[in-house]
């Protein structure tokens, strides 16, 4: 079973050279830190960054440069900061190549719930429906199951919808999963996870075609 | 010369808010947020106000500091968590809230201050946000029709500005306010440092006075951090 | 009779303190050299320039600092330069106070004809159009009659239109008029111009009320 | 390290451009036009081309080259005078031309940069622009539906350019040049001076590198000016 640290581990693993990313808040957020080597990509902030840096070393903390996620961050060399509209410009013209982003439900169909839970928390979809609504490649990074331990792999989302038919791809602590035909397909397996244990913690349609390889994780 | 655009502060500055009015305000999270004239409106007590502005503040700062002491009717904003009055307000029914994807609201406010009165996007179609909005297929994909947001005082907060109303903003405190900035009926800037007009590199404005009605330099800037977090170095 | 410089002196008496102000190729482009001194007002050239100058001094013109007349100009102290969208934002979005520009055609209703002649010229509308449809003051510069004598000032436009009941002033050789009510009102003649001569010159409809003033112009 | 945009010269940067393609070129006139892959497609003899700027330059300078060469099938532009074979081949058909409102031209552009497939405009209703396009009145005034506009390639004309691809434009040479960087499927930037990575300020780019797939520092700009205006010192 993979830590938040293996799903952004993972998730790493997708980036290609020359990408611009946007990595929402949680556990996106840690992909940053495992980019290989041997790629360039650029990390852009949706609210103004794009060539985002680390974590300023303590007391370089400066109140102007935050990230999407309210968190201090800083500027690599060749970075540049825009306007919101500017920003939603990249996101909604598709110039972002790969977007990150947590769920708290996941449709066999690529829908996406992640905003709201009626009556009881309503915190706002930021800049998650205009991620979902515009990039082509969404990566979905989240526990397999909720704290009650039910699926958050569906069917259909019972929750109110961030957007439609949309998330291409699933890393969560038990596997790697693609979404297409309306169904799950069961890619990888995260380390010492059966398939077995996969089915049982996905309710949607799962699809399992032939060996499913264990994930290698650095 | 240029048009003079000077305030003396934000008392001058925010003459003429009305109870019921309909401000935007700069900002995202706490960073370039207006902490002059928001100080200034709860000194002034103006009640019944629909805010535009993409978060609502913490409990004890920014507009949480209105929303404690109950002025804001309803809020228009994208996100709205780390605050718990605002979450009590909502979920009682005392407050209003519209909930914006932040593409749509930045787009929105842009296009007030552009003279654009709808387009189309696609973020927000098959959910909430689309209902009651016009759907209609580009390339093959559902789009939605949004409309521009107009205010009767949008509300900024800029690095620089000089005395024509020109104002340069710093790394990402930039955010909403250059397009709140043109989406104004009265736009107020406050600022960091004013400078006299010439000062600033004509080439590299990012909000030209013509979209500014009032300026001033605040005072006492707090720059609160949401999230301090930093890394030890070696 | 008002020469052209007389025109763009004329018009010069329209601006107000603090008026941000767009001026058209041709005579409009002469009133900036008669702002009153006792108001201020900025000058913007839709091609992105804000507080825009007079023409440079030989020798220091800049290839880069043209006005949307492709003539070389100069910054005023508090000027700011941006793109085409962002200068349209300014002028769709009603931020510019009043436009001054040339036109072919007016009729009593406030329509403008200035970019087409069917089968014969064919320019382009350049920013007229965009101008036009959003500015509230629009104040036409030109001559009270053709080349061949007849008139600009018509019932209806017979050329393609450039906007449609947008003009709300006219200045020309002849007089200063009003649009209102879809009919010409005649609020000065020019030095020496009679009623008559103007009512013989205006093919449209000519509203003349009381005594008519002559034009003061330095 | 930024992702990397650079190629060696005009040849590289224009290597995929093809018959029949449309092509976005910034420039206002001849200020702040891409004079080097304009000559360099004069050299490849491309065809057939679609070209959206907002001048068709002037007889031998900017588009005209392409124009004298009849590589141009289309024009979508603003303003086309200046320029007597332009005009001939126009009147005579051999030239297709769409004029379109300067401001709708650039909104246009950023709409398609931007991801916004359509939006309503005020300009150009009640005219021939307005024909087969849907009106709605907003505010009690008529707006006519206006698309976005892309293209194969855009090549722009900055200032100063990074590795990046971060752009700084110049005074009134920006232009067209930051919304046709946006809408290019592939956008070509050359540039006066690259300059590595971090010598920009990021605070003050005017197109992010994001918008821009290739770059290159060109050669022997004439920066033609159309209208030497002067006044007379004393």
């Amino acid at each position: 079973m993979l830590d938040k640290t293996g799903i952004a581990k993972r998730i790493a693993q997708e980036l290609q050279d020359g990408w611009y990313v946007n990595l929402g808040i949680g556990i996106p957020t840690l992909v940053a830190n495992y980019v290989p080597d041997n790629i360039t990509v650029e990390f852009q902030s949706e609210n103004g960054i794009l060539g985002m840096g680390p974590f300023p070393y303590d007391g370089e903390e400066d109140a102007d440069l935050i990230n999407a996620g309210k968190q201090t961050v800083t500027l690599q060399p060749g970075a540049s900061v825009f306007d919101s509209a500017t920003s939603f410009a990249m996101i909604r013209g598709n110039h972002v190549q790969l977007t990150v982003l947590g769920a708290m439900e996941v449709a066999q169909n690529g829908d996406i719930a992640n905003w709201k839970i009626p009556g009881k928390m309503v915190k706002g979809m930021g800049g998650a429906m205009d991620l979902v609504a515009s990039a082509e490649n969404i990566i979905v990074a989240m526990m397999h199951t909720n704290k009650k331990g039910e699926s958050k792999l569906l069917p259909s989302c019972s929750l109110p919808l961030t957007g439609v038919k949309c998330v291409t791809r699933i890393i969560t602590n038990l596997a790697a999963l693609e979404i297409k035909d309306g169904a799950f397909h069961l890619l990888e397996r995260a380390p010492g996870v059966s398939v077995e244990e996969i089915k049982a913690a996905t309710a949607g349609k799962l699809v399992v075609e032939g060996d499913i390889p264990e994930m290698i994780i650095d | 010369m240029a048009i003079n655009k000077v305030v003396a502060n934000a008392t001058e500055a925010t003459e003429g808010i009305k109870d019921g009015m309909t401000l935007m305000l700069g900002g995202f999270g706490l960073c370039g947020i207006p902490e002059n004239c928001i100080s200034e409106m709860v000194k002034m007590n103006v009640k019944g106000l629909t805010c535009i502005s993409n978060n609502a503040g913490v409990d004890d700062f920014g507009l949480g500091l209105l929303l404690q002491k109950k002025q804001i009717k309803k809020m228009i904003s994208s996100y709205v968590g780390e605050n718990d009055e605002f979450e009590r307000q909502m979920l009682s029914g005392e407050l209003e809230v519209d909930l914006i994807p932040q593409g749509s609201l930045a787009e929105r406010c842009r296009a007030g201050g552009a003279g654009i009165p709808a387009f189309f996007t696609p973020a927000g179609y098959g959910t909430e946000v689309a209902e009651g909005k016009e759907v209609r297929d580009f390339n093959g994909k559902p789009h939605i029709l949004e409309s521009a947001l107009t205010a009767d005082f949008a509300i900024v907060k800029a690095w620089k500005g000089d005395t024509a109303g020109n104002l340069v903003f710093k790394a990402a405190a930039r955010n909403f306010n250059p397009m709140m900035a043109m989406a104004g009926k009265i736009t107020i800037a406050e600022v960091e440092e004013l400078v006299p007009e010439g000062d600033l590199d004509p080439n590299f404005i990012h909000t030209p006075g013509i979209f500014v009605q009032r300026i001033f330099q605040g005072v006492d800037y707090e720059k609160r951090i949401e999230q301090r977090t930093v890394r030890q170095k070696g």
